[in-house]
This record gives C-alpha cells, sequence and structure tokens, in this order.
C-alpha cells in the first residue's frame, strides 16, 4: 500500500513491491512527478484517484495545490491558468465529466499547454452506465490531446510519469491523456514497483511549461488574440499555429518512442511506445488490442499457440497521435486481422480503432482481410474465452471467410 | 451651479492623483463612440496597475482589441481571453500558481454580465466559494451587446432586445433581471459592490477597497454601463444615462463586506421616476403604462430589499 | 494460476481484504491481481470480489467465474447469493458461521472447508462485526494459499495504524489459529 | 502599488518561442480612432478652468492638460461628445469636421 512511500525517511523500509489499484499507481506517479496544481472533481469509475490525491497532500506527501473545483468544466480551467502562470499540472475525468470538461478541453492543446490528465475511460452515455469502456476517449481522439492507453497498473505507473516527460517536451508541447481502463485497471489491484524519488527527479528534470506563453506580469503578452479570419494576415496566421500544432503531434511519435527508451534505462521497464508487437514473429493472423483488455487477449494467444494456431497480438499503446507507420510494419506479415474495440464508430457501424485501421492498411498498400469485434461495453468483461472465439472468427477469414458488414458483438450472448 | 462645483472638485483630486499614471490599455481601441465600458476598464486598469493579469472573456472588452489580433494586443499587461465560461476558474490558477511562488499579482477579470451571470456563473460562484484571490469586476451592459444586442439574464424587464423584440406580440423582455451583486453578497465574500462611471469618486473608492480585499478573498465590483449602441441613446448622453438610473434608483450604489454588512454609499432618498430614466434611451420606448408601472414596482421592491439588508447590517 | 473470489456485504470490508490477500501474496515475492465487482457498494448489500494467484505475471484482469477457493466473510449471505457458482470441483471454501463444520451443507465441488466464529470473535475484538481481516486469517489457514507473516506484512504496509493495526493483527493471528479445517471425501473431480 | 508605468513587452525571439505554438501577441496595436469622428471638441480656452470632468468622463481617454486648459488628443478622439455634454463651464462644444 502507499504506507508514506514518498516520505523520502520512510522510502528506505518500503517494501519491494507494493500493491495497488490503478488509479492510486497514478496518483502516486503523479505525487513522484511533483506537480504544481492539481484540480479535481470527482467522478466513477475515477474517484478514488483524486481521492487518492487529496490524501497524499493531507498526509504532507505531496506539495501540490488541490484545487476542489466545482466541476470539471472548471477543473481544466484553473488548471489552464495554472499552466499558463508556469505550473505543472494534472487533473483525471472520465465520461461525463469528460463531456462536460470539453469546452476547455478542446481548446488547450491549441493553448500548446502540457498538462496532463488521466483518462478513466468510461462508456458514453445513453444507455446510463457507470462501468467502463472507451467511448468517452474515442469520442474526443481528434482534439488533439496525445493519447496512450495502458495494459496494467505498473504501466499506469510508469506511463504517467512517462507522460510528463513527453507533454512538456519542447518538440511536443501537447496536453496527454493517460487512458486507463475504468473499473479492471481503475480498481484493479496488482502489484507494481515504485521508482525511487530522487531517479524520477532526475529523470523529468527542470520544470519549464511556459516558456512559449506566459501570464506574468513582468512579461506583458496577449495570450490567445483574435486571430484568422478571410483577409489580411488572418489566414496566413492561423495555418501556421495549425501546421505547428500537427507538427507537435508527430513530433510527439518520436518523443514518446525516446521517453520509453530513457524510461527503460533508468527504470529498467520496458514497454512498447506506439505498438507492441506479442508472438508476431511467425504469425499468419493477428489480433489487434487496446488497453487493459490485453492480458486476456495474450492468454488467449498463448493457447491458441499451444493449440497450434499461427496467432499473435498487435496492442496499439498510442493512439494519438495514430500510430500508422509502426502498425503498418507490425502488419506487414500477416494474412488476416481481428480488431477488437471496446466502443463504437457510430458513423462507420464498426469500432473505432477498427476504422482507424483502415486508413493504415490503406497506406500498407496490401488488402487484408479484417474483421471489427466490439466488446468490453459498460464494464462488461472480455474473458480469454471470448478472445478464444475472436481468434477463431479470424482465422477463418484466414480460409476465405468473407468479413461481415459491420461488427460482430462479443458480449451480444453473455 | 452647485453639482458643477462638487464635480469640479472630485474630478480634479482624482486627475491630481493618477492623471500621470499609465493608462494600460493601447491608445486606440475599437470600442463604439462614448462607450461606457472602454471609460470604466481604462480608470479600473490604470488604478489596479501593471503588477495585474487581466482575464476579459468573450465580450466587448476583447472585442474592442484588449486581446488584440493577429499579433498586436491591445493591453500592456498579460491578458487572455478565457472562454465566456470560465473566467473565474481560469484566473484562480493563474492567482494561484503565481502565489505559489511567491508573487504578488492582482489577479483581474473584466467580464460582461452575460459571461458571469448565465453561463459563466458556476464558475464565478466557485470560485467565489472557495474564497478564490481574485478581483471580478463586472461590466453590466445588460445584455450580450458584442454579439448583436441579446437578452442576458441582467437585461431588465421591458427592454427591447435583439432577442426580446418589440412587436405585435412582444413588448421587450418579459422577466425581470438577476441581481448579481446581491447574488454575490450571498456567497459572502470578502468584498462586493456596486458602481456607475457617473459616480467616479465612489468608484474609485470601492476599487481601492476591491484590491485590496482581491489579496486575500473574493473581491466583486458590479459597475453599470450604459451601452450606447444596445440601448439607444445618443453617444454623448451616457455619463447622463448612468446619473439618471442612480438617481432614480433603478441602479443602487452599495458595498458589502462579511464584517462592515452592507451600507449604501450614495443614497438617493428622494428618487426620480423611473420613467424619467426609461425616456432617456430608445429600448424602452415601446414601453406601455403597465410596464412602466411594473418597473417602478420592481424599483421600489429592490431599493426596499438592500435598505433592508443595510439596516439589518447597520443594527448588527 | 490460482483463483479466489470472496463474498461479503458492503462496509464488511471484501474488497479491502482482496486486495489485503493479493498485498500478502506479493510480500511473499509472488504475483498477484485484485478485482473489486462492480456495482454501487451499499452498506449491507451483497458485493464480491476477486483475486488472482500465480508465481508468474498476471496478465487478465477479468473478472473471475470459475474460483478455486470461495471465501465468504458473512454468516448469512448465503441465504440470498449463490456463492458456490461456478466453483471448480475440489475447490475450497472459507466461510465466517457459528455453526459447527458437521452442520454445513456443501455441494460436491468443495473440497476443503475451513469455518470460524468470525463474527463473535469480531465483537470480541473490535466491538463490531468487522471479520475481513480475521477471515484472511482463516483463508490461510483452511488452503495454504498465503503464509500468515505475508499477511501481517501486508497490514503493516496498510493504512492501518496504531491500535488499528494492533487489532487487525490480533485478528489476523486468531482468524489463522481459531478457524477449524476439514477436508471433505468428494467425487473426484 | 508603486508601479504605474507597463513593464516592457515580452520579446519571443529573444526568448527564443517560436511563432507557431501558442498564439500570443506582443506588439501594441498601433491603430488610432482619431478618423473615426464626425464632431470634434474645440475648447473654449477662457471658459476652460481645468476642473478635468472632461478627462475623468472621456472614454478613449484623450483628454491632455495644456498649460492653462485641457485639450483632446484628436489622434485618438472618436469624437462622442460626452466632454462637451459633461463640460460644467459649457467650455467644450462639438463642431463638424471640415472635409479633406
Amino acid at each position: 500500500m502507499t504506507a508514506a512511500m514518498l516520505d523520502p525517511c520512510v522510502t528506505k523500509n518500503a517494501p519491494e513491491y507494493l500493491v495497488c489499484e490503478g488509479n492510486e499507481a497514478a496518483a502516486l506517479a503523479v505525487a513522484l512527478a511533483r506537480p504544481d496544481m492539481v484540480s479535481v472533481y470527482p467522478i466513477t469509475p475515477q474517484s478514488s484517484l483524486v481521492e487518492h490525491l487529496a490524501k497524499l497532500v493531507a498526509d504532507g506527501r505531496m506539495d501540490a495545490e488541490i484545487v476542489d473545483a466545482e466541476g470539471e468544466h472548471s477543473v481544466l480551467s484553473v488548471l489552464q491558468g495554472a499552466a499558463l502562470a508556469g505550473g505543472r499540472t494534472f487533473t483525471a475525468t472520465c465520461g461525463p465529466g469528460l463531456a462536460f470538461m470539453f469546452e476547455p478541453y478542446f481548446r488547450t492543446p491549441g493553448l500548446r499547454l502540457p498538462i496532463v490528465m488521466a483518462l478513466v475511460t468510461r462508456d458514453g452515455l445513453t444507455p446510463q452506465s457507470v462501468w467502463g469502456g472507451h467511448q468517452d476517449a474515442m469520442t474526443v481522439r481528434e482534439v488533439g490531446w496525445v493519447q496512450m492507453y495502458c495494459e496494467s497498473v505498473q504501466e499506469v505507473l510508469d506511463t504517467t510519469l512517462m507522460a510528463f516527460k513527453i507533454a512538456e517536451h519542447r518538440d511536443v508541447m501537447l496536453p496527454v491523456n493517460i487512458c486507463l481502463d475504468g473499473n479492471y485497471l481503475s480498481y484493479g489491484a496488482a502489484r507494481v514497483t515504485l521508482p525511487a524519488q530522487a531517479d524520477v527527479d532526475a529523470f523529468l528534470g527542470e520544470k519549464d511549461v511556459n516558456w512559449h506563453a506566459a501570464l506574468d506580469p513582468q512579461k506583458p503578452m496577449a495570450i490567445d488574440p483574435l486571430t484568422g479570419g478571410a483577409g489580411g494576415k488572418g489566414p496566413a496566421t492561423f495555418v501556421r499555429y495549425r501546421k505547428g500544432q500537427c507538427a507537435g503531434m508527430q513530433n510527439a511519435l518520436r518523443v514518446i518512442c525516446e521517453t520509453h527508451d530513457a524510461y527503460a534505462q533508468k527504470f529498467g521497464r520496458r514497454f512498447a511506445p506506439l505498438v507492441e508487437e506479442y508472438r508476431m514473429a511467425d504469425a499468419e493472423f493477428a489480433l489487434l488490442t487496446l488497453g487493459g483488455m490485453t492480458g486476456a487477449a495474450k492468454d488467449a494467444v498463448d493457447e491458441a499457440r499451444d493449440a497450434g494456431k499461427r496467432v499473435g497480438l498487435i496492442k496499439i499503446k498510442t493512439f494519438s497521435p495514430f500510430p500508422v507507420e509502426a502498425l503498418c510494419a507490425a502488419l506487414r506479415g500477416i494474412k488476416a486481422l481481428g480488431v477488437v474495440d471496446r466502443s463504437v464508430a457510430f458513423r462507420w457501424n464498426c469500432g473505432p480503432m477498427f476504422q482507424e485501421t483502415l486508413g493504415a492498411l490503406y497506406r500498407l498498400g496490401r488488402p487484408l482481410p479484417a474483421a471489427s469485434f466490439i466488446g468490453g461495453l459498460a464494464g462488461a468483461d472480455i474473458t480469454v474465452e471470448h478472445f478464444h472465439r475472436v481468434i477463431e472468427q479470424t482465422e477463418a477469414l484466414l480460409h476465405g471467410a468473407a468479413p461481415k458488414n459491420g461488427p460482430i458483438w462479443i458480449n451480444e450472448n453473455d | 451651479c452647485p453639482t458643477g462645483a462638487l464635480t469640479h472638485i472630485t474630478s480634479a483630486r482624482i486627475y491630481n492623483e493618477v492623471g500621470d499614471w499609465e493608462d494600460l490599455f493601447a491608445e486606440g481601441l475599437s470600442g463604439c463612440q462614448g462607450c461606457n465600458t472602454e471609460l470604466l476598464m481604462r480608470h479600473a486598469l490604470r488604478r489596479v496597475g501593471p503588477d495585474t493579469v487581466l482575464a476579459t472573456p468573450p465580450g466587448c472588452v476583447p472585442g474592442m482589441g484588449a486581446v488584440g489580433f493577429n499579433g498586436l494586443t491591445g493591453t500592456k499587461v498579460p491578458v487572455f481571453h478565457p472562454l465566456l465560461t470560465n473566467t473565474a476558474a481560469m484566473l484562480a490558477g493563474v492567482k494561484r500558481q503565481l502565489a505559489r511562488k511567491g508573487r504578488e499579482v492582482t489577479a483581474m477579470a473584466l467580464a460582461g454580465d452575460g459571461g458571469a451571470s448565465d453561463v459563466g456563473f458556476q464558475s464565478l460562484s466557485g470560485a467565489a466559494e472557495r474564497g478564490e484571490n481574485i478581483l471580478f469586476l463586472v461590466v453590466d451592459n445588460e445584455g450580450y451587446m458584442n454579439t448583436g444586442m441579446q437578452r442576458s439574464s441582467c437585461t431588465p424587464y421591458g427592454a427591447w432586445t435583439s432577442t426580446t423584440p418589440v412587436g405585435r406580440q412582444g413588448k421587450g423582455k418579459t422577466q425581470d433581471a438577476k441581481n448579481l451583486p446581491l447574488l454575490m453578497v450571498n456567497h459572502r465574500c470578502a468584498y462586493v459592490a456596486t458602481a456607475s462611471t457617473a459616480f467616479m469618486e465612489d468608484f474609485y473608492a470601492k476599487l481601492d477597497k476591491a484590491i485590496v480585499a482581491s489579496k486575500t478573498g473574493f473581491a466583486y465590483l458590479h459597475v453599470y454601463s450604459p451601452c450606447t449602441t444596445g440601448w439607444r441613446f445618443p453617444p454623448e448622453k451616457n455619463i447622463e444615462v448612468a446619473r439618471k438610473a442612480v438617481e432614480s434608483n433603478f441602479v443602487m450604489l452599495w458595498e458589502f463586506s462579511p464584517r462592515a454588512g452592507l451600507r449604501f454609499t450614495h443614497s438617493v432618498e428622494a428618487p426620480l421616476p423611473v420613467a424619467d430614466y426609461l425616456k432617456a434611451m430608445g429600448r424602452f420606448r415601446h414601453l406601455n403604462e403597465d410596464q412602466i408601472l411594473h418597473i417602478q414596482k420592481k424599483v421600489e421592491e429592490n431599493r426596499a430589499l438592500v435598505e433592508q439588508l443595510a439596516t439589518r447590517s447597520s443594527a448588527a | 494460476m490460482y483463483e479466489v473470489r470472496l463474498h461479503g456485504r458492503g462496509g464488511q470490508g471484501a474488497v479491502m481484504a482482496a486486495t489485503m490477500l493479493a498485498s500478502g501474496v506479493v510480500a511473499e515475492g509472488r504475483f498477484a491481481v485484485a478485482i473489486p465487482s462492480f456495482g454501487f457498494e451499499r452498506r449491507g448489500a451483497p458485493v464480491a470480489a476477486f483475486v488472482r494467484i500465480d508465481d508468474r505475471e498476471i496478465r487478465r484482469m477479468t473478472n473471475i467465474t470459475h474460483p478455486d477457493c470461495v471465501m465468504c466473510i458473512d454468516p448469512t449471505l448465503s441465504r440470498s447469493v449463490d456463492i458456490f457458482a461456478g466453483l471448480k470441483p475440489g475447490g475450497a471454501l472459507v466461510q465466517a458461521t457459528e455453526k459447527p463444520l458437521s452442520d454445513l451443507v456443501t455441494p460436491e465441488t468443495v473440497a476443503v472447508v475451513g469455518v470460524i466464529d468470525a463474527v463473535r470473535i469480531a465483537l470480541d475484538i473490535f466491538g463490531r462485526p468487522i471479520t475481513n481481516t480475521l477471515m484472511l486469517g482463516a483463508l490461510a489457514r483452511a488452503t495454504g494459499l498465503v503464509t500468515l507473516e505475508g499477511l501481517k506484512r501486508a497490514l503493516a504496509h496498510s493504512e492501518f495504524r496504531d491500535a488499528g493495526l494492533r487489532q487487525n493483527l490480533i485478528a489476523l493471528e486468531r482468524g489463522f489459529h481459531e478457524t477449524a479445517v476439514q477436508k471433505l471425501k468428494q467425487a473426484a473431480a | 502599488m508603486t508601479n504605474h508605468r507597463a513593464y516592457p513587452m515580452f520579446d519571443p525571439a529573444k526568448a527564443g518561442a517560436p511563432d507557431d505554438l501558442c498564439p500570443i501577441a506582443t506588439v501594441i496595436n498601433p491603430m488610432l480612432p482619431g478618423d473615426w469622428r464626425s464632431l470634434r471638441p474645440l475648447v473654449d480656452r477662457d471658459k476652460c478652468v481645468k476642473c478635468a470632468v472632461c478627462w475623468l468622463y472621456c472614454p478613449v481617454q484623450c483628454i491632455v492638460e495644456k498649460p492653462a486648459w485641457f485639450d483632446a488628443d484628436l489622434r485618438t478622439c472618436k469624437g462622442c461628445g460626452i466632454c462637451a455634454t459633461e463640460c460644467p463651464h459649457r467650455a467644450i462644444a462639438m463642431v463638424m469636421e471640415t472635409t479633406g
């Protein structure tokens, strides 16, 4: 458990491993990152994350301003102000909270503020649901935040630390979401290793978040003047900023890889930065997964391998910016693909990751039979048994079965 | 004339004190001719001074160029566009972070009545409840003037706006205005006051108190700002309209602090009939007798309510 | 991989017991994952939590439908909940009850039973019927899944402090020592 | 509150801030609205007692002090006429701008 882990005097006697839920792992990482300001508002399944943060501050183990704002809209607004005044900032939300936060959320990437936010993913309303699913994160995937999905509690902790480094990198300067599956990762507890504070300090380096735009009386400037319009300098000025934002997103692909490398060197834990290839070397077909579902999928792949099926798994970690090149590289050798989404792309009648993958397949230049599976909606479990069926149905494509027009609903008959 | 003599002394006193201080807005801002908002914000920012961070949510203040356009700015202190909805929250973040670094600055908002009383009210109320150290100045021109003179919850009963138009059926706004400053009193802010540019000395005194109060709590200043364009009166009549609003008790000048309670700073004991005020502008031209009566009754009700609060305060 | 399902009522600490069990296992250098069932954990309402234990890293973050062991920390819960649902043949039951072993009715899948009059002991220790740490001691005794030492280390690193910690350490000990364990003769799995 | 002068504006080039990140503005708008005027204030220097009422109420704050009177800076005066209306000594008249 947490047990004064962050007090340098106590760290010496801390256990080698602790067991904590994903929300607590994120909170511990935030404390290690020494933010200046954390603003919070409770919402299921994120609430325990902000409770852990509040407790860390109340116990004197974290030196940060905690602003209990009156709603998510103000939560992110407070952080925008703090970041413009030079603060390292963090918050967390999900589902309806994200929807309410949308106005400042939509604006953050354009301000180029390196705000870090845990997105404890939750399915969308309606039907009324308080449970996990990726619908909230997928709905905002085009807004311009960097979004990385975690598979394990340890990865939540490590990715949260890396998120600050990635967001604040001068070539990126974009807000980052750490996406962790509501329920299964947020409340699921597992063994994690906590890095030492001194190592984290060295890894993250000096805070310098508002070198480009500051609200400081001694450096007067106007932040976000009216820009654009159809005449004069407007159009060119606006395009310049938009291109800058696109460049930041593309740079993020490189910086995410560099940061994962540096993290592995410093802390000895290596996670695939963009796309993980699991048992892909001689795979004939593969599953494509995202986030907390991946562990069960890997177990299923291992069992299918034992049964002689040449199946592999590709996991997308960085969903925004979409890692087109890395995904194409992973897809190069296979002949059929099953894409498992935990949310719905209503416009395309498939999963959002499936839809994005179709774009990558065009880039690959090789047609590939692929099926869209949708499961785990509103807290439903995607079990090893479910993945066995996904493997069977994907394998059928290999043998000439025509891909279904529309998604295959994993939990339809549970 | 005695009034003139009084004004003479007052104006000279303010001029002698602050006339040399730098106007912290650009020389040229594109407020309408005779814009009361431009007048009050130039005075206010000069008084608050350069150690300030200024928030100007969408409205006439940035609309006239305070935050600038394509690389040009209209303000000499750091200034930003919050959203219409999050001024108080964003400013709270700025102020807290600068305070954390040991910097003493005034975090000031110049917000319109719409962004404060309607869509931005949650953020305002939350920041006031948390006691954020902010000077929140609301420019009340009783509507969304920047977007084309639409109704806000601060628009008074009977007023024509572009969304409460006058026609065969429509006779202007059918509801009374929300009393935002009294709502802020109910938040027990460190300081709450109403002001008018027709009473500059009163405005300056309240600015000074609000600046001090904002160092340790939430200071709220509600300044009535007659809008020549939206209220339909000639630009040169601006101060006259503002003055008549006070002299008819349509607008009352008072201040509140939790310790001292509420008190009138300029009590009008023998008010003009409100019709004299209403006649001064085009937005009330269509009113029938019943409507004028309704407004007169509301003015008296409001006066009685504030009087009651003031009496209770002085008794306490 | 060994899978445990914990049953209790909201407010009794079943979810916390799951995390504590995982901590105890991890304190011994092995791997564990604890997952609560996701509902509205109102005081008194039935709740469940799941724990997976293994010697290597556990990847799946899913619910448990076919547990190796069921632990029920409330004596009356089995009246309203089918606590044995999906239990694997040869499974274990750890039950809080004032009944003697001989009075316990169990399905054929149960091969090992541990019982303890946890409410009485809890009232003795805490003055309140908090049975979760007691039942962890009982689980350790009945299944050998985790050592008492591991659980103690988990408690020491928990949020418990001072008197609360001392009481819970006593509860662990008494849970371990006052549990009656019986291996049942049963049909082969 | 001892300082009543603006600090120098931030210089993004000197700070190494690229011009394609957060939109900022650091150059004061040089726009002067004097050309908006159709009427212009004309001060009767004999009547002016330098009471500063015109200065107090001028929305653009364009009133400047002269040795024995107050006058309007016509680069920024928008010609609203408030000064003429409010002058307690009737020392200001609004007169038509001449064309050309």
